[in-house]
C-alpha cells in the first residue's frame, strides 16, 4: 500500500460473495482505488472479477449476494444504504460499462434517448434539454455527426460505436468511479485500442477513478497504474503495474505472465515452446480451496444436456 | 421451487392417467359397454357405483377408466404422428435448405393458416367417426409448430462446429441428421409434443361435441362429456367426472411440458422464425 | 287458452333444428327449420288443420269438385301480398308452374306431381301445365290425375303461392308472401324478426305485433334461454321434458302431441339373417323398448306397435306391440339357425331419440340373446346417402308415417324403389295385395279397414324394429296462448292465432 | 410500407391456392353430398328428376378437374360461386356472418389481452412468488377446459343462476350478448398470453440492456416502463397475432353453442349439409383473416422495432 | 521446392443478400475475392485479419463446407472442388478442422469415445476393441486420459474440449489441419498448453496447418508464413519474419500497432517496425475502417512482390 495522498474513492474490505449462504465465490477480497486512479483487475475466466465489479454497483443477481465485508464508497458503506439511496448512487456517482456492446443497449430506443435518460433521472432535466446534453456527450466520445447518431438505434451502429455510446452513458453524470468490465474484449483488435484510449483520456480529464477488469495483461499494462491479480475468488497479488510485470510475486501471476507469447519475442530461426502455467505454478501452490460453484460459460445447447 | 412443484404435479397427473389407462381392465369394476342397466340409469355416486351411472345405466367410473385409454391413445399417438412428421420435415428442410425448404415452409404456413379444428373436422367428415380416423385427423393437422421449431433449431445447429465436424469426417447427410441433429432437437420437440397431448385430448372433446368423435359405445372422455351435457342438471356426475378427467390430464401434460421446457432449456420460446 | 285473444305484443319463438335458416324463399329448401319461418310469411292453397287432422282450404273460400272427382274449381279469397299485390288466379298458376319447372329443381316439385300435365311439362313435352286453368281473375281450375284429395299435396308449406309480378331474385332476401307476418329484419344464422302484416286476409289476425324467431340448435342452451325468459316457447328434448314435467313452475305450460313419425331400425335383407322373418321378430322381442322409452326418452315417445302411428285412422287400437321376451327371441334365433354369430352394424346419426344413444342401449340387450351389434356413426347427410344407395346393414331413422296412411304404407309396397322410401326392400305378396285393394277403395272406412290389416301384417313381418312414435313437446311461458298441438310438426305453428296476455313481461309488450 | 403490403398480399396467393386445393380434394372424396343432405330429415323424399336437375344446375355432373378449374377461374374473378343450399352467391351467405365473427374474435382477444398480459407481467415481476405460481396454474387450467364445457358453465352461472346476462344469441348493437361467448372463447388465448408475457418479461428482465439500465440508476418502475414494456410487447406480439388470426377458426364450438351467427357455425352447418362452395368460401375467409392479421402484425413489428424494416 | 500440398487459386465466395425490395437489385456480399494461397508440406500458414474479412469462409471452402463461387482448390495438384472433386469421405482423409468454439464444436449428446470411434467405423479403419484402443491412444496423445472416452462434453473444461476437438481432427490421419481461431476462446493460461500441443503434433506427425487467428502474438509465435486478409482479399503475404519485421500494407501496420503489448508499453516504446519500400505508398487507400464499395473504389492491384517471399497489394 503506498501512501495515499487522499482518501480512496472505493475501498473494498474483505468482500465475500456467495450463492445463498452455502457456497462462496469470492473470499475476502480487499483493495482501494484512489481518486483519478485506474486500477486493473486481472485473472482468468471465472476468477470473480465481474462479480466484484457488480457487487460494487449493487447489481448482483439472485442467488448471488454479498455475504460479508464492506464496500466503502467515498467513505460510506454502500452495503448499509437503502435500496433507494443505492440506486441514486448508480449512474450518478458510480457507473459501469459492460463487455458486450451488442446487447447492452436497448434495441428499441434511440441512442440519444438512452443517453438523455441519465440527465432526466439524475439531473432532473426535461427531455429536450437532456437530449441536447446527450448530443454533447456523444460528441465528447468522438462519435462522428452526433446529432444524427443520437437519432439512430443501436443496431445501426458498429460495435466500436456502441461501446463509445456506452462510455458516453457511463460518463454522462461525471461519476467519481467507473467500473469497466472487459470493455473491449468483444471488439476487433484495431478498434480496441481506440476505445481504451478514449476511456483513459476522458477519465483523466474528469479525474474519474476507474476499476478496469480484464483478462488481457496487455490491456492492463496499457491503462493501469496498479493491478490486482485474482485467482479463484481471491486477490492473490496487488502491485504497481510496472513492478508486477518486472517482478511478479505470486506464482500464479508469474505463470500468467510467462504463458503469454509476446510480440517480437520469437527468435528468427526456429520456434520455442511457450511456458505453461502449471510448469510455473503447481496446482497445490496455487489454489488453497477452489471455488465450490463453477458454471462453465456454455452454449445454449449445453444447457439442454 | 414453483418449477419443481408444478412439474411434479404434472408428472403425477400424467402418470396417474397413464396408469389408469393401462390398468383399466383390472381396475374397472364393470364392463364399460355391456354392463348397462337402464333400470339403474342416472344413479348418483354410491358404494356400487363410485362415480354414479350415466344415462344408459353404465358405471361412470369404469367408463372414465376405459375412456382414459381412448383419450390417451388419441393424445399420445396423434402427437407421435405430428412429432414424426414435423421433425422429419423440419429437420430436412433446415438441413438441406433450397427449394425443399421453401416447399416445407409454404406447407407449414398453409397448415398454420387453416385452423386445425377445421382441418380435423374436414378429415373426420371424409373418414367417418372412430379411433383410427381421429388419430389420422389429429395426427395430420398439428405438426406445423414442431416443424417450425425443428427447422429453426436445425438451422442453428447446422452451422455449429460438431455438425460441420461430422461433415468433414465424411459422414453422410442422413447419418448427420440422425446422430448429430436429431438428439439435440429432441428436447424442444418433446416439449411441444407434451403440450400437444393436452391439445389433442381437448380436440377429441371438441370433435365429439361437433358429432364426429370416437365411435360409440366405446367410451372416450369427449363423447362421455358430450352425451352427458344434457344431464347436467339431473345427473351432473355423468359429465363432471369425465370433465375432471380431461381437465386433470390436460393440466398434467401442460405442467409437464412447461416443466420440461424450463428444465431442458430456459431460453426456448416460440419466437418468430 | 279459452280467453278472448288480445292484440299486440311480441312473441319470441325458437327454431330448434340445426342452427341456420337456409333461405327465406321456402320453395328453395326442404328443411323443417325453414318451414318454421316460412309458415309466418307465406300461405298455400290449403293448410293443415292440426285440430281436425285434415287439410282444409286456406287461400280459397270454396271449391267445387267435378263428378269424376278429378277437376277442382277454386274460388280464391280476397288476399293481398306483403307488397300490396292482390292474389289472382295467375299467381296460383305461375307459382305451380314455377314449382314444377324441372330447371328450377325446387323441392316443391314433388307436390305438383298430382296435377295433370306436370309429367309432360317436366319431360319437356309441354310448355305449360295442362291441368291448371284460369277461369277468371279469382277462379282457378286444377285437374288432378287420381282420386286422392289434392289438399294433402297443396297444403305443403313448400308449395306456397307467390306473386307472379314479384322479382324472383328477391325472394330469398326480401320475401313477399300472403302470410300474417312480413319480414322486418333477418340476421342470418341468428334470428328472423317479423312484424304484423296489416292486410292479412283473415280479418282480425294476427294478434301479435311482432314475432321473433330465434335459431338455436343446442338443447341445453335452449333450456337456459327458456328458463331465463329469453324465449317464449321451447321445443323440448327428453331430458328437459322430464325436468319440466317435474317442475311445479313449468309443468302447467307444456303442450304435447303425438307426431306422425315412426322411429325404427330398418333391416337390410342384404344380410342373409334379415331375410328370415324369425330373426327380425327375435330382435323385436329381444329389446326392451318400453324401458328405453322410459329411461332414455323420458317417456317423450310412445312405444311403437307397427308402422302407422296411434293418431292414424288405420291404427288398430287392439294391436299389441312386441313384448319384451328375450327367451322367445333366443328360441326364434335358434330356430332360424342364428343362435350365435349373428352380427350386424347399425348406421346411425347422433340424434338423441333415434340415433347412437338408442343403439348403445340395445347393444347390451341384444348381446344377451347372442346378437352382436356395432355402430356405424354417420352425419345426417351421410345417413340418407348410405340408405338410398343400399350401403348399410341396418339403420336407425325417424320416418314420416302419417297423416295419410295409404301414402306411408305404400312405402313397403314391393314396387316402391328403395330410394323412394322402401328402404328395407320389403317384398311381400300379401301386403302388396292389400295395398292394391286399398288404393282402389273409395270408401274411407273400408279403405282404413284394409290398411289396418296391412299395418298388422307389417307388424307380424317386422321388416324393421318398431321403436316408437314421437311425442313432440313444447313448453311455453305462461303468458302465451294459441299454440296448437300440431301432429305434423309441433314446431310449425299457426302464428296468426297466437296471442299473449297481460302477464307478459315488458320486453314482450 | 405499401410495397410491403402488396408484396405480402401477392405471397398469400399460393397459400390460398394450396388451401383451396386441399379443401377441394378433401370434399371431393367426402361421403354424403348436398343432394343426400336434402333427404336427411327422413320425410321429404325428393324425386329423382329434381335431384338430377339440381346436380346439373350446380355443375356436380362435371368431372372433378373441370369443377376445380371452374372454381379457380371464378376465384380469379373474386367469384366464390353459388351456395348449393341457399342458391345465392356464396359471398352473400358469408358476408352477414363476417361482422359477428370478427366482433366475437376481437372482443375475445380484447378480453384475453386485457387480462392475460397484465397477469403475465405481474407474475413475472415476482417470479416464484405465490402470486406467480397461482397465476400460472390458473393460466394452465384455462388451457385445460373443453370450451363447450366452459361455455355451458358460464351460461348456467351467469345467465341462469345469476340472471345477469343473456345466455345466447346475437344482437347487432348489444354488448351484453357478446360477453359470455367472448369470455368462453377468450380464456384459452388469455392463458396463452399470460404465459407468453411472463416468459417474455423474464427474458427481457435478464437481458443485458436491463442490467445497463439498472447500472444507470433507473428506478424499477421507470425501468419497466421505459425499457421492458416495449421489448416484451415485441415478444408477445407474435402470440397475440397468431391468436387473433386463428380465433375465427377456433370459434366454431363456441359459436355453435351460443348460436352465434358467425363464420364458424356457418362452416359447421355447411360441412353438415355438404354445401361445398360455402365451405370453400368460409375456409378462404378464415385463412385470409389469418394471413391479413399476420401481415398487420408484421407491420406492427416494424412500427415498434426499428431493427425490422418492412420493404 | 516441390509441388505445394495445397493450392488455393483465385478463390471467390459470394453470398446472396436479401433484396431490399422485390424489384430491387440483386445484392451480393463478397466475402472472399480472388484469394490465392499455397500451403507447403509441413508448413503452418496463418491467416490474420479483422472480423468478417473472410478468414473463416476461406477455411470452410478448403474443408468443402462452403461451395466456392469461383476459383479452385488443389490438393497435390488434384482439384478438391468442382467436377473431379473427391467424395466427402475421401476428403475426410485429406483435411480436418479444429473449430473456434470448443463449447459448440462437440455434440453434447454423444460421448467422446463414441464420437471418435464412429469416425473409425465409418472409414472402416477399426471397430470394437481395436477402435477403443486407438481412441485411447489418441486421447493420450492430446493429453487426456483414456477413460475420458466415456464422458460427455459438458464434463470437460474448455481447454480439455479443445484437446478433444484436436483429437477428433487427428483421428483420420489427415494431411492438413485447418485451425479456425483454435485458442481465442480459451484462457491465457490454457492457450499456451494448446499452442504447445499443436506445435508438438505438427512436428511429430508432419502435419501442415492453416491457422486462422486475430491474435498476432500467437501468429508470430507459430507460423511459417502469414497472409493478411482485408475485406475479402489478401493484402499482404510473406514469411512470418518479413511480415512482422517489415509490415507494409497500412492495415497490417495498424494491426501490429494495436496489439496491446505490455513490454513495449512499459518500456515506453510503442513502435511499429518500418515498412518495406513500395513503389508508391500513396496508392494505399487512406480510409481503411470502411468496407470498400466495389462500385466506387478502384480495384486494387494484384499482389506486388516487395522482397523475398513478401508481397503486398496496392491500390490502383
Ligand atoms: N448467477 C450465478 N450463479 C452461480 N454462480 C455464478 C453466477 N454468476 C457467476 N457465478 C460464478 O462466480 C464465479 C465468478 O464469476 P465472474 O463472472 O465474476 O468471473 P470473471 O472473472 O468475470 O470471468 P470472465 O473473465 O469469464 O468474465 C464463477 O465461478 C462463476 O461461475
Ligand atoms: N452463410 C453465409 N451467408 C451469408 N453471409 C455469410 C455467410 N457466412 C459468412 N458470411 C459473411 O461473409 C463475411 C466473411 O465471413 P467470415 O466468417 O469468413 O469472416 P471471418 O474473417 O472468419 O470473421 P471472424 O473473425 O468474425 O470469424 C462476413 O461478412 C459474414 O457475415
Ligand atoms: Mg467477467
Ligand atoms: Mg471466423
Amino acid at each position: 500500500m503506498n501512501g495515499a495522498s487522499s482518501d480512496p474513492v472505493l475501498s473494498v474490505r474483505d468482500l465475500t460473495i456467495g450463492v445463498g449462504r452455502s457456497a462462496e465465490l469470492l473470499h475476502g477480497v480487499s483493495f482501494d482505488i484512489l481518486p483519478g486512479e485506474t486500477y486493473g483487475l486481472v485473472g482468468e475466466s471465472g476468477s470473480g472479477k465481474s462479480i466484484t465489479g457488480l457487487s460494487v454497483m449493487g447489481l448482483l443477481k439472485r442467488p448471488l449476494g454479498v455475504t460479508g465485508g464492506s464496500i466503502l464508497f467515498q467513505g460510506e458503506d454502500v452495503l448499509k444504504l437503502g435500496r433507494r439511496a443505492r440506486r441514486k448512487l448508480r449512474g450518478d456517482r458510480m457507473a459501469m460499462i459492460f463487455q458486450e456492446p451488442m446487447t447492452a443497449l436497448n434495441p428499441l430506443a434511440t441512442i440519444g434517448r438512452q443517453i438523455a435518460e441519465m440527465f432526466v433521472v439524475h439531473r432532473g432535466m426535461g427531455w429536450p434539454e437532456a437530449r441536447r446534453k446527450a448530443v454533447e456527450a456523444l460528441e465528447s466520445v468522438r462519435v462522428p455527426s452526433p446529432e444524427e447518431r443520437a437519432r439512430s438505434y443501436p443496431h445501426q451502429l458498429s460495435g466500436g460505436m456502441r461501446q463509445r455510446v456506452m462510455i458516453a452513458i457511463a460518463l454522462a453524470c461525471r461519476p467519481d468511479l467507473l467500473i469497466a468490465d472487459e470493455p473491449t474484449t468483444a471488439l476487433d483488435v484495431t478498434v480496441q485500442a481506440g476505445v481504451l484510449e478514449l476511456i483513459a483520456e476522458l477519465c483523466k480529464a474528469e479525474g474519474t477513478a476507474v476499476l478496469l477488469v480484464s483478462h488481457d495483461l496487455g490491456v492492463i499494462a496499457n491503462m493501469c497504474r496498479r493491478v490486482g491479480v485474482m485467482d479463484r475468488g481471491r486477490l492473490v497479488e496487488e502491485q504497481d503495474t510496472k513492478a508486477l510485470f518486472e517482478n511478479p510475486l505470486h506464482p500464479y501471476t508469474r505463470g500468467l505472465l510467462a504463458a503469454r507469447p509476446r510480440l517480437g519475442s520469437r527468435p528468427v530461426a526456429g520456434r520455442g515452446r511457450l511456458t505453461e502455467l502449471d510448469e510455473v505454478v503447481a496446482d497445490e501452490e496455487r489454489g488453497r480451496d477452489a471455488p465450490t460453484l463453477t458454471t462453465p460459460r456454455g452454449s445454449r445447447l449445453e444447457a439442454t444436456a | 421451487m414453483r418449477l419443481r412443484f408444478n412439474f411434479t404435479l404434472g408428472l403425477l397427473l400424467a402418470l396417474l392417467v397413464i396408469v389408469a389407462a393401462i390398468s383399466a381392465g383390472w381396475l374397472a369394476p364393470y364392463d364399460p359397454v355391456m354392463d348397462a342397466d337402464l333400470m339403474n340409469s342416472e344413479m348418483p355416486p354410491s358404494w356400487e357405483h363410485w362415480l354414479g351411472t350415466d344415462g344408459q345405466g353404465r358405471d361412470v367410473f369404469s367408463r372414465v377408466l376405459f375412456g382414459a385409454r381412448v383419450s390417451l391413445t388419441v393424445g399420445l399417438v396423434s402427437q407421435l404422428i405430428n412429432s414424426c412428421i414435423g421433425t422429419a420435415l423440419g429437420v430436412s428442410a433446415g438441413y438441406f435448405g433450397g427449394w425443399w425448404d421453401d416447399l416445407v415452409n409454404g406447407l407449414t404456413n398453409v397448415m398454420l393458416a387453416i385452423p386445425s379444428l377445421v382441418f380435423a373436422l374436414a378429415i373426420m367428415a371424409v373418414l367417418g367417426p372412430g379411433l383410427p380416423s381421429l388419430l389420422i385427423a389429429l395426427g395430420l393437422t398439428n405438426w406445423s409448430w414442431t416443424c417450425r421449431i425443428a427447422r429453426s433449431s436445425t438451422l442453428s445447429l447446422k452451422s455449429q462446429g460438431f455438425v460441420q465436424a461430422a461433415k468433414t469426417a465424411g459422414f453422410g447427410d442422413t447419418n448427420i441428421m440422425r446422430t448429430q441433429i436429431l438428439p439435440n432437437i429432441l428436447g424442444p420437440v418433446l416439449v411441444i409434443a407434451t403440450l400437444g397431448i393436452g391439445g389433442a385430448v381437448l380436440a377429441e372433446a371438441a370433435l365429439s361435441f361437433l358429432g364426429v368423435g370416437i365411435r360409440p359405445p366405446q367410451p372416450s372422455w369427449g363423447n362421455m362429456l358430450t352425451d352427458a351435457r344434457e344431464l347436467i342438471r339431473t345427473a351432473p356426475w355423468a359429465s363432471v367426472f369425465p370433465g375432471l378427467a380431461i381437465f386433470a390430464t390436460v393440466l398434467g401434460f401442460n405442467l409437464l411440458g412447461d416443466g420440461l421446457r424450463d428444465m431442458l432449456d430456459p431460453h426456448m420460446r416460440t419466437r418468430r422464425t | 287458452q279459452d280467453a278472448t285473444p288480445k292484440d299486440g305484443g311480441k312473441f319470441v319463438f325458437v327454431a330448434p333444428y340445426g342452427n341456420a335458416i337456409t333461405s327465406l324463399d321456402i320453395t328453395a329448401t326442404p328443411h323443417t327449420q325453414d318451414e318454421i319461418v316460412g309458415k309466418a310469411i307465406n300461405r298455400s292453397l290449403y293448410k293443415w288443420n292440426p285440430e281436425s287432422g285434415k287439410p282444409e282450404l286456406d287461400l280459397a273460400e270454396s271449391v267445387t269438385v267435378s263428378d269424376d272427382g278429378k277437376t277442382y274449381t277454386y274460388k280464391l279469397k280476397d288476399a293481398t301480398f306483403h307488397n300490396g299485390d292482390k292474389l289472382d288466379a295467375d299467381d296460383v298458376i305461375w307459382s305451380y308452374n314455377r314449382l314444377a319447372d324441372p330447371k328450377k329443381a325446387l323441392p316443391g316439385a314433388e307436390q305438383m306431381l298430382q296435377i295433370a300435365g306436370v309429367a309432360e311439362y317436366q319431360a319437356g313435352k309441354a310448355d305449360h301445365i295442362s291441368g291448371l286453368k284460369k277461369i277468371d281473375d279469382r277462379t282457378v281450375e286444377i285437374t288432378v290425375i287420381n282420386l286422392a284429395n289434392p289438399g294433402w299435396n297443396l297444403m305443403s308449406n313448400y308449395a306456397p303461392i307467390y306473386s307472379k309480378d314479384y322479382p324472383e331474385d328477391q325472394l330469398a332476401s326480401k320475401p313477399n308472401g300472403l302470410g300474417p307476418f312480413k319480414l322486418a329484419n333477418y340476421v342470418p344464422g341468428s334470428k328472423v324478426e317479423l312484424v304484423k302484416f296489416d292486410n292479412f286476409f283473415e280479418k282480425g289476425k294476427p294478434h301479435l305485433d311482432k314475432l321473433d324467431i330465434m335459431l338455436m340448435g343446442e338443447a341445453p342452451a335452449r333450456d337456459v334461454a327458456f328458463r331465463n325468459g329469453e324465449i317464449d316457447a321451447n321445443v323440448l328434448g327428453p331430458v328437459q321434458y322430464e325436468a319440466y314435467t317435474q317442475d311445479a313452475a313449468l309443468k302447467d305450460h307444456i303442450l304435447e302431441v303425438a307426431e306422425v313419425y315412426t322411429r325404427n331400425i330398418g333391416f337390410n335383407p342384404k344380410i342373409e339373417a334379415f331375410k328370415d322373418k324369425r330373426v327380425r321378430q327375435a330382435i323385436n322381442y329381444a329389446i326392451n323398448k318400453d324401458l328405453i322409452v322410459e329411461k332414455l326418452l323420458k317417456n317423450k315417445a310412445y312405444p311403437a306397435v307397427s308402422w302407422l302411428p296411434i293418431s292414424s285412422p288405420a291404427f288398430d287400437k287392439n294391436a299389441k306391440p312386441y313384448a319384451y321376451d328375450p327367451e322367445k327371441a333366443k328360441e326364434l334365433l335358434k330356430e332360424a339357425g342364428f343362435e350365435t354369430g349373428l352380427k350386424f352394424s347399425v348406421t346411425a346419426t347422433s340424434n338423441e331419440s333415434w340415433g347412437l344413444p338408442i343403439v348403445e342401449a340395445i347393444i347390451p340387450m341384444l348381446a344377451k340373446v347372442g346378437v352382436t351389434v356395432t355402430t356405424d356413426p354417420v352425419e345426417n347427410s351421410v345417413l340418407s346417402d348410405k340408405i338410398l344407395s343400399d350401403n348399410f346393414e341396418s339403420f336407425i331413422w325417424s320416418n314420416s308415417s302419417g297423416p295419410d296412411p295409404l301414402k306411408y304404407l305404400t312405402c313397403f309396397y314391393s314396387k316402391t324403389p328403395q330410394n323412394a322410401c322402401n328402404y328395407v326392400k320389403f317384398n311381400n305378396a300379401d301386403f302388396d295385395k292389400l295395398i292394391d285393394q286399398a288404393g282402389n277403395e273409395t270408401d274411407p272406412a273400408k279403405q282404413n279397414d284394409i290398411l289396418r290389416q296391412a299395418n298388422n301384417l307389417l307388424e307380424e313381418e317386422a321388416p324393421v324394429w318398431f321403436f316408437n312414435y314421437n311425442k313432440a313437446v313444447m313448453a311455453y311461458q305462461p303468458w302465451v296462448h294459441g299454440l296448437k298441438p300440431n301432429a305434423m310438426e309441433l314446431a310449425i305453428q299457426d302464428y296468426e292465432d297466437i296471442w299473449i296476455d297481460d302477464s307478459a313481461p315488458a320486453s314482450r309488450k | 410500407m405499401l410495397r410491403f403490403i402488396i408484396r405480402r398480399s401477392l405471397q398469400m396467393i399460393p397459400t390460398l391456392l394450396a388451401v383451396v386445393l386441399i379443401i377441394f380434394v378433401i370434399f371431393s372424396v367426402v361421403p354424403g353430398s348436398f343432394i343426400s343432405s336434402l333427404m336427411a330429415e327422413g320425410r321429404n323424399v325428393m324425386n329423382a328428376e329434381v335431384l338430377a336437375h339440381l346436380n346439373e344446375q350446380f355443375g356436380l355432373d362435371k368431372p372433378l378437374p373441370v369443377r376445380l378449374w371452374d372454381y379457380l377461374w371464378g376465384l380469379a374473378h373474386f367469384d366464390l360461386g353459388i351456395s348449393y343450399r341457399t342458391r345465392e352467391p356464396v359471398w352473400n351467405v358469408i358476408e352477414p356472418r363476417l361482422w359477428p365473427s370478427i366482433k366475437l374474435a376481437l372482443t375475445a382477444m380484447a378480453f384475453a389481452a386485457a387480462v392475460g398480459i397484465p397477469l403475465g407481467f405481474l407474475a413475472a415481476l415476482k417470479p416464484g412468488s405465490v402470486f406467480d405460481t397461482g397465476t400460472m396454474m390458473l393460466a394452465v387450467s384455462g388451457l385445460s377446459v373443453p370450451e363447450f364445457w366452459l361455455g355451458l358453465l358460464l351460461m348456467y352461472v351467469f345467465a341462469l343462476q345469476l340472471g345477469l346476462l343473456p345466455s345466447f344469441g346475437y344482437q347487432p348493437g348489444s354488448i351484453r350478448h357478446i360477453i359470455l361467448p367472448a369470455i368462453a372463447l377468450g380464456v384459452s388465448p388469455m392463458a396463452l398470453l399470460a404465459r407468453t408475457t411472463r416468459a417474455g418479461v423474464l427474458d427481457v428482465m435478464n437481458a443485458d440492456f436491463v442490467r445497463t439500465a439498472r447500472a444507470k440508476g433507473l428506478s424499477e418502475p421507470r425501468l419497466v416502463r421505459a425499457h421492458v414494456t416495449r421489448n416484451v410487447l415485441v415478444l408477445v406480439l407474435t402470440t397475440l397475432g397468431l391468436q387473433i388470426g386463428s380465433l375465427m377458426g377456433q370459434a366454431i364450438v363456441i359459436e355453435k353453442l351460443f348460436s352465434w351467427p358467425g363464420i364458424g357455425s356457418l362452416l359447421v352447418d355447411s360441412v353438415a349439409t355438404r354445401d361445398i362452395p360455402v365451405v370453400q368460401g368460409t375456409v378462404i375467409v378464415i385463412v385470409l383473416w389469418f394471413l391479413v392479421i399476420n401481415m398487420l402484425v408484421d407491420v406492427a413489428y416494424a412500427a415498434i422495432d426499428p431493427r425490422i424494416k418492412v420493404t | 521446392m516441390s509441388r505445394p500440398l495445397l493450392e488455393i487459386r483465385d478463390l471467390t465466395v459470394h453470398f446472396p443478400l436479401p433484396r431490399q425490395s422485390p424489384l430491387g437489385r440483386k445484392r451480393t456480399l463478397r466475402a472472399v475475392q480472388g484469394v490465392n494461397l499455397t500451403l507447403n508440406e509441413g508448413e503452418c500458414l496463418s491467416i490474420v485479419g479483422e472480423s468478417g474479412c473472410g478468414k473463416s469462409t476461406t477455411a470452410l471452402t478448403v474443408m468443402g463446407l462452403q461451395e466456392p463461387t469461383s476459383g479452385e482448390i488443389l490438393f497435390q495438384g488434384k482439384p478438391l472442388t468442382g467436377a473431379g472433386a473427391p467424395s466427402r469421405k475421401e476428403r475426410a482423409r485429406i483435411a480436418q478442422m479444429v473449430f473456434q468454439d470448443p463449447y459448440a464444436s462437440l455434440n453434447p449428446r454423444q460421448t467422446i469415445g463414441r464420437m471418435l470411434s464412429a469416425q473409425l467405423a465409418l472409414h472402416g479403419i477399426a471397430r470394437g476393441s481395436e477402435a477403443r484402443d486407438r481412441v485411447a491412444a489418441m486421447l493420450k496423445r492430446v493429453g487426456l486420459m483414456p477413460d475420458h472416452a466415456d464422458r460427455y462434453p459438458h464434463e470437460f473444461s474448455g481447454g480439455q474440449r479443445q484437446r478433444i476437438g484436436i483429437a477428433r481432427a487427428l483421428m483420420l490421419d489427415p494431411k492438413i489441419l485447418v485451425l479456425d481461431e483454435p485458442v481465442s476462446a480459451l484462457d491465457v493460461s490454457i492457450q499456451a498448453q494448446i499452442i504447445n500441443l499443436l506445435m508438438d503434433l505438427q512436428e511429430t506427425l508432419g502435419l501442415s496447418y492453416i491457422m486462422i487467428s486475430h491474435d498476432l502474438s500467437v501468429v508470430e509465435h507459430v507460423s511459417d508464413r502469414v497472409a493478411v486478409m482485408y475485406f475479402g482479399r489478401v493484402v499482404e503475404e510473406g514469411d512470418w519474419h518479413s511480415i512482422f519485421s517489415r509490415p507494409t500494407h497500412p492495415y497490417t501496420r495498424r494491426l501490429i500497432g494495436s496489439v496491446p503489448d505490455p513490454d513495449a508499453i512499459l518500456a515506453g516504446a510503442r513502435g511499429v517496425p518500418d515498412a518495406a519500400p513500395v513503389p508508391d505508398a500513396a496508392r494505399f487507400s487512406p480510409d481503411i475502417s470502411r468496407r470498400p464499395n466495389p462500385d466506387e473504389e478502384p480495384e486494387p492491384s494484384a499482389l506486388v512482390s516487395i522482397g523475398e517471399s513478401h508481397s503486398v497489394r496496392l491500390a490502383q
